[in-house]
């Protein structure tokens, strides 16, 4: 068993409105200094050892992510 | 420290009476403890006290509330029973609608987790309400949310109440229940204890009413749906650190938190995987899994039932691991439903199940004997009478007594509060009112909710009351409102619980359908004040009187205590929902004029000078004192008929009942939302100020077709019902001018009237 | 002989009831069509209706696409059958790559449900011959997800090739690229859209019947076919 | 300037729907091996220097997490 992690970020040039919304809010919040936010998804999972990478790859691609506006990567951790 | 074994068994408890066990964490009192060991004869297993402590709890078994709650059966006759097929004690109450239709509904509180987790607090709430609904055997169709928050503009409300409605509208729009009504009332009263209920309306034939019950020896308890996990079983973990104190499973969940997760998709497959399972017939009896879970579900279905039940806990489908009996009889995870089946047909619900995905297990069956037994690993770790856990809970004759400050509160006049009277000022009033957090448009709120889906919303918000066509052939359908207003109920609360059943049921009545039965949320303070005691009798009293005297039961409701921040109970909130039927769906009434050329406005009932918890005097004075306005159930009644009458013979293009804000607020309400202006000509010699803020109940807008004007006209007379002609619908003029008070244009007023909210909340 | 719409109903759908009486008011026959079919049951067209299929929880539509009925949706629509996805049914089109784009997060990040005016841009597509060019209907928008995306070049390309079906007239409710509201594949034939046809069949359920001309449209063309 | 990840997860005993679903799509997608998918959240930020480690993990906690339900961790990371 191997946990992978796969981030999934909206590409740079795709506007993010829910990253905009907590950008926006910090100042509010008394919190200064940060000049930008964004907001993308985090998957972890359980993968047994015989998933070889060109298959999380496929995951990542065809379900994860959604390759239009969004970036993705995959990694092993330690467990 | 404790010598427990691994599981605390029947046998391991008999053999071990001194065991100290923390009952008082779980919220037990030393005589409820005490009447456990009596009923069984020897000291609770840690599952027993689990399952006793929640089920016993103010929550689940009413131990304050249901001396009083008698008095609802007490008053309702057997004409009021006629079209009620379940009442008071099933999961909803049922109504016979005609056509071989039933309707249940039900109001429901999630106050306390929507205060510490709002989206899923509230999110959670719905789905629990739902769930009841469907145990009744009926196809949800509709939702309406009563919600009360802090002042609008303290910071906490700006963290509470977009969370809430974004909960209420991500589970309720998912499970495709259009959201038809409910209340956003702001008050100081509820900045640490906001008020979340939920009402849930369904519909079925019939013959395919459902009870809670398990019978038939042999017959297999299924639990369906999600799996087990260690949610909302806050307080008995307790009972695993205080076993296994310092093991993993044990002491490192103690602060296990007690908020639940849900999950609306799978909530939405277990509709129809229960739909699917009662036309074919595949159900003996239902329950779903709320408030302590298992514990419940497994009690009263075997306490309803004439047999005994036999569960073994090792088939409870589980999302965690390490789960002891205890945690797995309490954990309150959401979307699962428990059904008796008999054995015959279980294949044929197994199979059900499958196509939709959803999980089913056979966890035990029914019995010959008197018990509930429960194992776990082989050893029997409960076995209680069912009754004993789910209808002989403790009962309370908790202190009742009029605290001595209501005199000084009812003293204190609102009629002497400083009034407007030029009409610069009461221009101004109007605008202000208008803009005010409890007045102002609620668009910013029910925009977040569906209230399109499946095609048979006929009236949403704005109106008055939702309607809903439940007959695609014949347009037969139902009404929703719920109401209260909790300043006229602390200011009298047997009046103020009659008040707000007297304008659900006027907003019913508006709408065109005639009202037929009432559910309730009774939001309260601490049980333990005699002063909250106190409002708690009177509501339930004035609310009870009132129904038998407008002839429409209680079928089922809901009471929540413990309403307060510190020792200061919010303001007694007995929410009111009333059901009514509509035979054809195309005559219900709008609430904006316009509709017809040149229509003519009359007001029907009597204004009289009333302001005593106005929401005037709250607005301009931040002043809550003297007396609510009267009640007047016969008045009630006779509107209710004129407006079912006018709307049969098409006298009748748009109404609008008057409630907070007087006749101001229903004129620029009616006007917005139908898109029209109007020409107003006050009475002849009456006060302006009291005309249009006074909130006299028994009040309703109308506007007529200006050919009916006679004909209704001379109705309203010869039954004795007060008219009074009070000005013209102006589609050409883009203005309210109320004749010697002021001309505000349309845009002006629109603007106070939507702008609040979406400034207070983005 | 009536043509016969397919309603695709998954796990979680929830305008199905409303977009079989929408074909039915407008005189086809609908036939229900479930997630795990492998065959289409000789509809002439199919509607791929709104709600939140498997919860929406990935991503609108991201698992929708892979269901079985979409397979044979995808290859139908190539081969030039009449495809309308409405809310949830225009993201499953979108993932499923039979129109370009995406929808994301409404830019005020709430769910709105309202009565919305659009702006017929196209009508000699299958879906909407029965409007006039340049006119306004009113329907309802229900969606938290509705804000139409593509880069630069595609959103080019669909002005370009007046594949734009529908515009957002007055505010644009969501941020969609150039208020866009609707829009159809090269051929005219799959059309995707935002807004609710199916709920403004009846001005007694819905804000108006300006919807109904949809469902007229495409009974008109496979009547002509 | 520095950038930031905070990384968001629903609590282990919390139910995560998200994951859940992810999870059950992909056998019928004809992956297999994975055992178990946990769906959280992933903001990246763009922080002036002079933000301190303990801000973020006020930033994180009472805005991009709920603690009630959801654990978080907080990384500089190279830019
Ligand atoms: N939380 C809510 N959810 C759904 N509808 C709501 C909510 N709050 C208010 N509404 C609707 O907004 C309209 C105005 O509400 P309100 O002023 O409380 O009505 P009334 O005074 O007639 O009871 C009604 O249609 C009501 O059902
Ligand atoms: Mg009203």
């Amino acid at each position: 068993m191997a946990r992978v992690v796969v981030d999934v970020m909206p590409k740079q040039e795709i506007l993010d409105p829910q990253g905009q919304a907590v950008a926006n809010a910090l100042p509010r919040l008394g919190f200064e200094g940060i000049t930008e936010v964004r907001q993308g998804k985090r998957f972890e999972l359980e993968v047994a050892d015989d998933v070889d990478d060109a298959t999380l790859a496929k995951i990542a691609e065809t379900l994860l992510a959604n390759p239009v506006i969004e970036d993705w990567t995959v990694r092993r951790v330690d467990a | 420290m404790t010598n427990l074994a691994k599981v605390d068994s029947v046998d391991h408890a008999k053999s071990t009476p001194d065991v100290d066990q923390p009952f008082r964490e779980l919220g037990l009192k030393d005589d409820e403890y005490a009447r456990i060991r009596e009923i069984l004869g020897r000291r609770p297993t840690e599952a027993e006290l689990a399952m006793y402590s929640v089920m016993w709890s103010e929550h689940c078994s009413y131990k304050s509330s249901k001396v009083h709650l008698k008095y609802f059966g007490e008053t309702t006759t057997d004409e009021m029973r006629e079209k009620m097929l379940a009442g008071i004690g099933e999961n909803a109450g049922v109504v016979d609608i005609g056509d071989g239709w039933a309707v249940t509904f039900k109001l429901e509180s999630h106050n306390h987790p929507s205060y510490v987790e709002p989206y899923q607090g509230a999110a959670t709430g719905v789905g629990g309400i739902v769930r009841d609904i469907m145990a009744m055997g009926a196809r949800p169709v509709a939702v309406a949310d009563p919600l009360r928050f802090g002042p609008a503009d303290a910071p906490d409300t700006k963290r509470v109440l977009p969370g809430v409605v974004a909960g209420v509208g991500g589970y309720g729009n998912c499970l495709g229940l259009p959201n038809i009504g409910g209340e956003v009332v702001f008050d100081e009263c509820y900045a640490g204890n906001p008020l979340v209920n939920a009402m849930c309306v369904g519909v079925m034939k019939v013959e395919d009413l459902h009870l809670a019950h398990a019978s038939g020896k042999g017959n297999k308890i299924i639990l369906f749906g999600a799996r087990t996990g260690l949610d909302g079983i806050g307080g008995v973990s307790v009972l695993a650190s205080e076993t296994f104190d310092g093991d993993e499973s044990g002491g490192g969940r103690k602060k296990l938190p007690s908020v639940q997760v849900g999950d609306p998709f799978a909530e939405k497959v277990l509709i129809e995987c229960c739909l699917e399972l009662y036309h074919a017939g595949l159900v003996v009896g239902i329950q779903d899994l709320g408030g302590a879970g298992l514990s419940c579900a497994t009690s009263e279905l075997a306490s309803a039932g004439d047999g005994g039940m036999r569960v073994d806990l090792d088939q409870v489908p589980l999302r965690a691991t390490g789960m002891t009996p205890a945690e797995i009889l309490s954990s309150e995870s959401q979307e699962r439903m428990c059904a008796v089946v008999d054995p015959s047909n279980v294949d044929a619900f197994m199979e059900v199940c499958r196509r939709w995905d959803v999980t089913a297990t056979v966890i035990g069956e029914v019995t010959d004997g008197e018990n509930l037994e429960i194992f776990w690993h082989d050893e029997l770790v409960v076995d209680v009478p069912p009754r004993t856990v789910a209808h002989q809970g403790p009962v309370y004759e908790r202190p009742v007594e009029r605290p001595a400050e209501q005199d000084l509160i009812v003293a204190d006049s609102a009629n002497t509060l400083a009034r407007p009277s030029t009409s610069d000022e009461l221009r101004e009033t109007i605008l202000r009112m208008a803009a005010s957090p409890n007045l102002c448009s609620r668009a910013w709120v029910t925009d977040q909710y569906d209230r399109y889906v499946r095609g048979n919303t006929v009236l949403a918000q704005p109106s008055d009351g939702g309607v809903l066509r439940i007959d695609e052939e014949t347009g037969r359908g139902i009404a929703v409102a719920t109401d209260c207003n909790a300043r006229y109920t602390r200011l009298d609360p047997y009046a103020g619980a009659q008040l707000a059943l007297a304008e659900a049921y006027r907003n019913v009545a508006t709408t065109g359908a005639t009202p037929v039965a009432v559910t309730n949320c009774l939001n309260f303070g601490s049980p333990e004040d005699p002063a909250v005691m106190w409002q708690f009798q009177q509501a339930v009293r004035g609310l009870a009187d009132a129904c038998q005297e407008l002839g429409i039961p209680v079928t089922g409701g809901n009471v929540s205590f413990y309403n307060q921040t510190g020792a200061k109970p919010i303001l007694p909130t007995p929410v009111v929902g009333v059901l009514g039927t509509i035979d054809d769906v195309t005559r219900r009434i709008p609430t904006g004029i316009g509709g017809e050329e040149g229509e003519t406005l009359l007001l029907l009932g009597e204004t009289h000078e009333e302001l005593g918890g106005s929401e005037w005097a709250r607005v301009t004075h931040d002043h809550l004192g003297g007396v609510p306005p009267k009640v007047d159930l016969a008045r009630e009644k006779l509107l209710a008929e004129i407006v079912l009458a006018g709307s049969r013979d098409g006298m009748i293009s748009a109404a609008h009942d008057l409630s907070e804000g007087g006749l101001a607020q229903a004129l620029v309400e009616t006007a917005l939302i139908g898109e029209c202006g109007a020409r107003v000509v006050l009475p002849e010699g009456v006060d302006p100020f009291v005309w249009l803020f006074s909130e006299s109940a028994g009040r309703i807008l109308v506007a007529v077709p200006r050919t009916e004007e006679l004909r209704f006209t001379d109705m309203c007379s010869a039954r004795g019902l007060p008219w009074a002609k009070v000005g013209v619908a102006d589609a050409g003029a883009q203005s309210l001018d109320i004749q010697d008070v002021a001309d505000i244009p349309l845009a002006e007023l629109r603007e106070a009237w939507e702008g609040t909210l979406p400034k207070l909340f983005g | 002989m009536s043509a016969k719409i397919g309603v695709v109903t998954f796990p979680g759908t929830l305008d199905d009831v409303d977009a079989a009486r929408a074909v039915r008011r407008a005189g086809g026959e609908s036939v229900a069509l479930w997630h795990a079919d492998h065959d289409l049951k000789g509809v002439d067209a199919v509607v791929v209706p709104g709600g939140f299929s498997y919860g929406d929880y990935l991503r609108c539509g991201a698992i929708a696409k892979f269901a079985p009925v979409m397979t044979e949706v995808v290859e139908a629509a190539r081969k030039g059958m009449p495809v309308l996805g409405v809310c949830n049914g225009f993201q499953i089109l979108c993932e499923s790559g039979l129109l370009p784009g995406v929808l994301t997060r409404n830019a005020g990040l709430h769910y709105v449900c309202r009565d919305q005016w659009l702006k017929v841009e196209n009508n000699s597509s299958a879906w909407t011959t029965r409007y006039d060019a340049g006119a306004e209907l009113l329907i309802p928008i229900k969606h938290g997800e509705g804000n139409y995306v593509a880069d630069e070049a595609v959103l080019d390309e669909l002005e370009g090739e007046g594949r734009v079906l529908f515009r957002y007239a007055g505010e644009n409710p969501n941020g969609s690229r150039r208020d866009i509201a609707g829009i159809t594949d090269a051929r005219g034939r799959v059309a995707g859209m935002m807004p609710h046809p199916e709920h403004a069949i009846d001005p007694l359920t819905g804000p108006t019947d300006d919807g109904l001309g949809m469902f007229l449209s495409v009974l008109d063309a496979l009547v002509a076919a």
